[in-house]
């Protein structure tokens, strides 16, 4: 062994022990912390902020002073700091690699596009501030809106909405103040049984009856079918374009030639926009109405679970329904934002406000950011890496997973796998557990639900070749695990912060909140 | 249409600084997919809908430099809050976000993740809407509390559809002191699900219609809903009114648009309210123009399973360890599809981190402080705005927010003093503008970033206005 | 087992298995990936930058157009962002946990310090723009050096040196000008054998012959030896305060008198100046000069190895001969910069120019935020809460590890620990690499050299009492394995990223840059 | 003296932000240390020296608002490049940076790190140090590179330092066209080392003074030290220089502190310089009013053992899997002491990262297009600006900077210009106040971040100026 004076070796004996390592006093594994609850290392008497000292004043405050003790831990910054980044490298992220999830186009985030949302002229101007003083704001939110427009062919915009699900919502109050408009009280939405939850969810929030529609064996939608349920009941026809199969609605002109005729419209659910855009107009298809989740297609962060925003755009049928408020560009140049205080007679049908403000403005900045600095050309190109990587990966996996719609013609952003051929008791859970270990998200499993077992795959054009060459080896290498009904496969991961969580147990005695009634009982 | 020349150029397929495909990899790809071309992934598209080129309208694509110059010139156009006198409020309010709280909802760990589905991977997020939900609760003086909405205002219309499956009754009693954007919203969904609706404008009383309210309720009542402080910034006790609710088998449900209050006033879960739901913008998220927001849901623990939205609860994994996941899903669209609850699916996830991490920071000692230096702060400035001719204030109680009476219409004084650089506040005229017989109403609020010297600016601009 | 209807389970099985963990596919463990070099990964014509189109223009490149290859990949955005978090997740930093590396001071970087660096009026300026343009960034520097003044008692300070050896090497220039000055061409330089190596190294490098001052077994300068090697030779005596063995060298004011009345310059190393800000001023002892890095006692980030700032403070004897520029306050506010432009007959001693141009400022701007933040009265509650948590680290360990000077009082910020009493054949290195898997960055390790396998523990003023409370349960832990002579000590890490790392092997046969050639030759 | 009222207020132990100890803890550690105070831990501080009480002079501590508001307040008396056509260089330059870099070396994980000491935890830095090393020495055309210097201008000094160890001489001669700054630092060390320097103020030729250099070498010379492009943006072939020195056993030592510049020029290091040496801020740091900046280092395999600085090399962990470990460290300090090669320490390691990674962003492809596109537009400026009345264009091979001859002391040309709002460039007056002969000159400097009518606007003013 090499030793300094000190008494300091240079050089490590070789080892091959790996498995020898011991439990650690703290329970922390090297760079992988354990990291207890707030309420469990802060205290009501610490803070991690200081202020200005209050001058005294007579207390207005109607006699209702809170005097009892709220609860709320302090931490010092250095602590907090801290708390949260252990707590952040217990996830993973885009920014760690492969995050497949289908349906959910997790593309690459650009840091420019934070760096702008956070200049003060966004992020420090107030939604009620006179119009004169937020000219630069109101350009954004009507650039974004003209260019949303022209990428989808459509009529026009409301930019309230502030999520898909929340867009759904503003489509189908479009459809119904229409309706209600000429009369017609229709009462019936129909929607496919492979729909993401939240178009029924939202048919029946506005008070819809929710008809299913059903499919063709090779994933699309029932033309027939739909032609034959088509009736005076019948509000509207929600679609997913391409669907949550991974495949494009060949018929989809011809499905929306019918709806109109049967005096129904058409929503399409636009949250797979990404495999289209800047190549198909979906107004050149016949929708009335379509969602766009800027936090899907135009790339603002997720943020583990949002925000998002989901302008809708619209036909010239549905367009005078949308809501307030919205922008409009003068002639002198100005742009007016045009609310209840403003709007005077100039749409009288709006269905009114859907939110309180004008929407998500943090995430126009970064969806318009990101359209410029993709371009026309960029979005184009955008589309067609979406689609060229979701088929690589779905014609370089076909002969190990079982691929339902395989032959149903090329897939469009997403590649969708079932669980069939897995060695008896292997799931598709196993095999997203698996890829956990593998260092990858695991796609979006069990959905669409038309499928046992789905698999959905969806790479996203910001991932290169050599990240999906490496997914697909290690995607292969499970897939073969569970054919060959490898039994360590069902305890991945091994590797990450926690082994496979109890869901049963959660949802049996819901523990919501924590308090320190319960971690008096654990303690017992 | 756009300010300033983008430079962008035509099409080189290999320069897109966001696309790591090169020519080379797509050849290959196609190769091994066995199509020939891009144009064949596209059979399906109807060819008549297959565009030929680059769309038309929307430019080439441009240099980061070249974007970053376009919306920075945008960004100039805007008067930004920090460079003038600052009063708004009337549902969003300006406070001091800690610099620690930005650089850490950045780290792509929170900033990059999708919503918790796969929680082995996810405990970062699990544990902090865990931790957040704790602290909505007991913020707001409640059992239980969801992992976010959209904004208070689509919360306030999520707690009156709830009640309505609670009490299976569909009339709403909306208090005149309720944010008028969240009355118009839930009058907006209100028309497609038939709810009705009572309300009118406020009128400006020192009291708030606590009284008017309890007088309305009846058997048909599914719940009373209140805001507190209210939109003129008064402040009563919901003791009564929640007990005059819950006599008539009906819900309160308190609205709470400036968290920062409950720092210094009751809860109102504490108060007797069934459901409170608020707008959590003000701590850790900033105004950024309206949104994204943080809708805050909290509720007693025996209607937890009408709740709308994701909740995080406490499990153990399969070695034994504490963990969290999401649950009591089957309230949920995923799950329960048109039985959900509600479709709401993507939340306001990072701003919730934002408000967990910035109530972390502040924790119970820091936030009382802050709440104290806020009321008093504007206890100072409604002294010394009342004190300009002209000027009446309307309230005797408030936190960080009061009512003005001018002597002119306020729309027209607040766009006058904007032209001077003070941004006044929010006139009643911009909210009710179908009641104009409270045109002369202006809303202040003051916060701890408001000085001495902006209170000074807006009296003296105030005092030459209405003079 | 639980099983939803699309053949998904919800609660696992009870495991028991940790280390039946299977080798992944990939190499990747869940969340600790894999990664590779960016010249295994990108490729020279891949970019993650685009720019506008480059005019075309006649070259006026002098003929020497660049036509090789230059051999430098590149990675689009998402490729890049992914690499360096990647990387970065390998890393130990304080933002994840005790960082208690002694004579480094690792204490918070608080993240306003950083926003105000960014601000663009300090960022986005040039060091040579009119001076008219620069007033609030020389009234930064001009602030930070009045405080610092004020903080060390002293009567100038030199704000260019770039780092700590910087600032050793400006206060030894000093020294030496001030001595030709005066014509008195002395060769010596004395240097207590605990000294950092920067203090010889840096006394070799102005050309000064350096000599050992011995120490007194309770670790002090040896006060007796000092004064007797003292005489017209001696240059300057280099002294820590406190020195690094954590203790307060009480006889500091006696040491300069006798320096000073040798005709010497008494030069402190104040790297350890965080033990004694606010409480203590080094000019109240005689010092002559004395660094500070600001980058340890104030906090500015240390990065990864860099960048630091090195003001030097000045008594009046040294003073005249300190660097250009430096600042100077005007009748009129404003605030000039002082540089061979200007400079007249103002400072003819100065020693001249030692960097580009006006030193760290982005340093200085963190600095300056740093000391309003804490204020008079918070630095001097830094102080004590350090020198609080080192005694608390000292008092807590000493009955399991040996301290060799616990007997001399109580120790200043940082508590050393020796290599006594382990059993046969465990080291240092042994705790330390054991404490890398605790969690724990570990202690500064064999030094300083007067101790054998030395343990130097400064845990800093941001470490709260729960923290050093885990510390504490971790090292005791350790060092009862190191006693007890528990072999799988010797293989930690077991958890980090790699296992002990061969030094020997780097040394002996150095690869210090990436070559395809390097790669054929493993590969082969 | 400070500008605004800082609201700073008196000392209240637990309500400092960054302090996690309450006194409950503090009185809990003294006992477990044996001590009934705080002052008994300073016991062996001589009680003269002992404050009472917090230092006179500075203020009280400040809440964060209060800082940011006063330093934001600092920043906004600084004209920022940003704000006016720009054109200032001399070793310093404005290069778009972006934005993700700056979001990359603001991860905790390499921001808030030391000294990668700890190699099982550091293996982030330590990559990034050795594609750093691998990067430089590329760019530089030179077969090592080390992990860093504080600056151009110190590792310059540090080359001519390790040229003396290699040759044991001790004459050193320096080019006219080596930055003024560089040569200060250099003649202040040289008093105490007792190198000889040669050295004159450049002239305003369109050659470079290489063959001056070339006639002064002798057999004492220990290297002769060229900047390239040189201060007034000349480019000179290397190779004479070169052979030259070699002929005579002195070493060349380049400069280069526009790198962006090997972009588009041949490397120094292939035109047979020894040690080449830069200042890397141009990539990835930024502008920063000087520092910090980041010295690059490179050289000839056969010096590495003389070099300065750490140096990153590849190893094997314990397992058999690659790694990387500071190395060759008994050339350091901290090993050698008195015998170091340097008595470096802390380098600036943030900034190597920072540019690393900006290199990565850009890649070969990426560097040379900006390269390019820095040229093309320095040429259409510099004809722009030759055609300005009373205007003399030096240089005629030059990359992205050129020196202008004015009709009158362009120092003043410079600060009336800077009244007008444009940032007109570096006077040869600032630069060598003691040459009056050449007071006329403006260094010039263009880059991707200047816009045609950053140019008019410069051509305007000057036509003005000048008229
Ligand atoms: C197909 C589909 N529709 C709708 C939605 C709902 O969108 P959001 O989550 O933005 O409300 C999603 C997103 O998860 C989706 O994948
Ligand atoms: C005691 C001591 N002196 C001097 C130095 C050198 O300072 P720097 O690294 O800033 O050059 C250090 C820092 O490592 C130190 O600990």
């Amino acid at each position: 062994m090499t030793m300094l004076k000190e008494g300091r070796p240079t050089a490590p004996e070789a080892v091959e022990d790996a498995h020898m390592a011991p439990a650690t006093a703290t329970g922390n594994r090297a760079l992988m912390l354990e990291e207890k609850l707030i309420f469990e290392i802060g205290s009501t008497d610490t803070t991690g902020v200081d202020f200005a000292e209050t001058p005294r004043v007579a207390s207005r405050l109607g006699a209702l002073a809170r005097t009892d003790a709220i609860g709320l831990p302090g931490l010092s910054e250095q602590e907090t700091v801290r708390h949260y980044t252990r707590l952040s490298r217990q996830n993973y992220a885009i920014d760690l690699g492969l995050f497949p999830l289908g349906s959910c186009t997790m593309k690459h985030n650009p840091r420019l596009n934070e760096k702008m949302a956070r200049l003060p002229g966004f992020a420090d101007i107030h939604p009620l501030q006179p119009q004169s003083t937020v000219q630069g704001a109101l350009a954004v939110i009507n650039q974004l809106a003209f260019w949303l427009i022209d990428l989808t062919g459509m009529h026009g915009v409301a930019m309230a909405p502030k999520a898909g699900a929340h867009g759904e919502l503003c489509g189908l109050l479009c459809i119904r103040a229409a309706l209600e408009a000429r009369g017609d009280a229709r009462q019936v939405v129909l929607v496919p049984e492979s729909a993401h939850g939240t178009n029924p969810a939202t048919a029946a929030f506005c008070g819809y009856k929710v008809e299913d529609i059903p499919a063709t064996p090779e994933g699309r939608v029932d033309l027939e079918a739909l032609k034959a349920r088509l009736g005076p009941d019948v509000a509207a026809v929600m679609i997913t374009n391409p669907n949550t199969c991974g495949l494009f609605e060949r018929d989809m002109k011809v499905i929306s030639d019918a709806v109109h005729a049967a005096g129904a419209f058409v929503y399409c659910d636009g949250a797979n926009f990404n495999a289209i855009v800047g190549r198909v107009r979906p107004g050149d298809l016949g929708v009335d109405a379509m969602h766009i989740n800027l936090h899907k297609t135009f790339s603002t962060p997720h943020g583990g679970g949002g925000p998002g925003s989901g302008p809708v755009v619209l036909s010239e049928a549905l367009a005078p329904f949308g809501p307030l408020p919205y922008t409009a560009r003068m002639a002198d140049g100005t742009i007016h934002l045009i609310e209840e205080d403003n709007v005077g007679e100039e749409m009288p049908q709006s269905f009114g406000r859907m939110c309180a403000f004008h929407g998500q403005m943090g995430m126009f900045t970064r969806a318009l950011t990101y359209i410029l600095s993709h371009g026309a050309d960029g979005l184009r190109q955008v589309a067609e890496d979406a689609v060229l990587n979701a088929n690589y990966v779905l014609r370089s996996l076909e002969d190990v997973l079982d691929a339902p719609f395989g032959a149903s013609g090329p897939c469009m952003h997403e590649a969708l796998f079932s669980d069939k051929g897995l060695a008896e008791g292997f799931t598709t859970l196993d095999i997203a557990k698996g890829l956990i270990d593998e260092g990858f998200h695991p796609m979006t499993m069990y959905f669409p639900l038309v499928v046992h077992g789905a698999m959905l795959v969806e790479p996203t054009e910001t991932e290169s070749k050599a990240a999906l060459d490496q997914f697909i080896l290690a995607l292969r290498s499970l897939a073969e695990r569970a054919k060959a009904g490898d039994e360590a496969l069902k305890g991945a991961p091994y590797h990450a912060p926690r082994r496979r969580l109890d869901e049963t147990l959660a949802a049996r005695k819901p523990v919501l909140t924590w308090s320190e009634q319960a971690l008096a009982q654990a303690a017992e | 249409m756009p300010l300033f020349d983008l430079k962008g150029r035509g099409l080189e397929r290999n320069d897109m600084r966001y696309l790591p495909l090169t020519d080379t990899d797509r050849q290959a790809m196609l190769a091994t997919i066995g199509a020939a071309s891009i144009d064949d992934l596209f059979v399906d598209v109807p060819a008549e809908a297959r565009l030929a080129g680059p769309i038309a309208g929307l430019p080439a694509h441009a240099s980061e430099l070249a974007v970053e110059r376009h919306m920075t010139a945008l960004a100039r156009q805007n008067l930004s809050a920090g460079e003038a006198p600052f009063f708004l409020g009337a549902g969003a309010y300006r406070h001091h976000v800690p610099a620690s709280v930005d650089h850490l909802i950045q780290r792509g760990e929170f900033l990059t993740a999708y919503t918790p589905y796969q929680p082995e991977i996810a405990q970062g997020t699990l544990q902090v809407l865990f931790e957040f939900q704790t602290q909505v609760a007991r913020l707001l003086g409640c059992d239980v509390a969801n992992a976010s909405m959209y904004d208070g205002s689509t919360a306030c219309w999520e707690a009156i559809g709830m009640a309505r499956r609670i009490t299976k009754r569909g009339k709403a009693l909306l208090s005149s002191g309720l944010h008028p954007h969240y009355v118009s919203v839930a009058q907006t969904m209100a028309k497609f699900t038939g709810d009705a609706l009572v309300h009118d404008a406020p009128t400006l009383d020192a009291a708030t219609d606590i009284d008017v309210l309890i007088a309305a309720i009846d058997k048909d009542t599914s719940c009373v809903v209140v805001q507190y402080p209210d939109i003129l910034g008064r402040i009563a006790d919901l003791t009564p009114l929640a007990d005059a609710a819950h006599a008539a088998g009906a819900l309160l449900v308190a609205v709470v648009t400036e968290p920062v209050a409950l720092g210094a006033i009751k809860a109102p879960g504490a108060m007797g309210a069934d459901i409170v739901v608020g707008e959590g913008q003000s701590i850790g998220v900033g105004l950024q123009f309206g949104g994204p927001y943080l809708g805050l849901f909290a509720c007693k623990q025996k209607y937890v399973r009408q709740m709308p939205g994701r909740l995080c609860g406490e499990t153990v994994d399969a070695a034994g360890k504490r963990g969290f996941v999401l649950t009591l899903s089957t309230r949920e669209q995923h799950i329960r599809r048109e039985k959900a609850t509600s479709n709401i699916c993507t939340n306001s996830g990072l701003c919730a981190l934002a408000f967990s991490i910035h109530m972390t920071l502040l924790g119970e000692k820091g936030l009382r402080e802050l709440a104290a230096l806020n009321h008093a702060l504007a206890c100072e400035a409604a002294d010394r705005l009342a004190r300009v001719p002209g000027v009446t204030l309307v309230n005797d109680s408030f936190f960080n927010e009061f009512t003005l009476v001018l002597n002119k219409d306020a729309r027209e004084a607040v766009r006058n003093l904007a032209d001077r650089g003070v941004l006044a506040g929010v006139s009643l005229g911009r909210l009710y503008p179908k009641a104009p017989e409270i045109a002369g109403g202006l809303i202040v609020a003051v916060t701890e970033t408001t000085t001495v010297e902006d209170i000074e600016a807006l009296a003296t601009a105030l005092e030459e206005e209405l003079a």
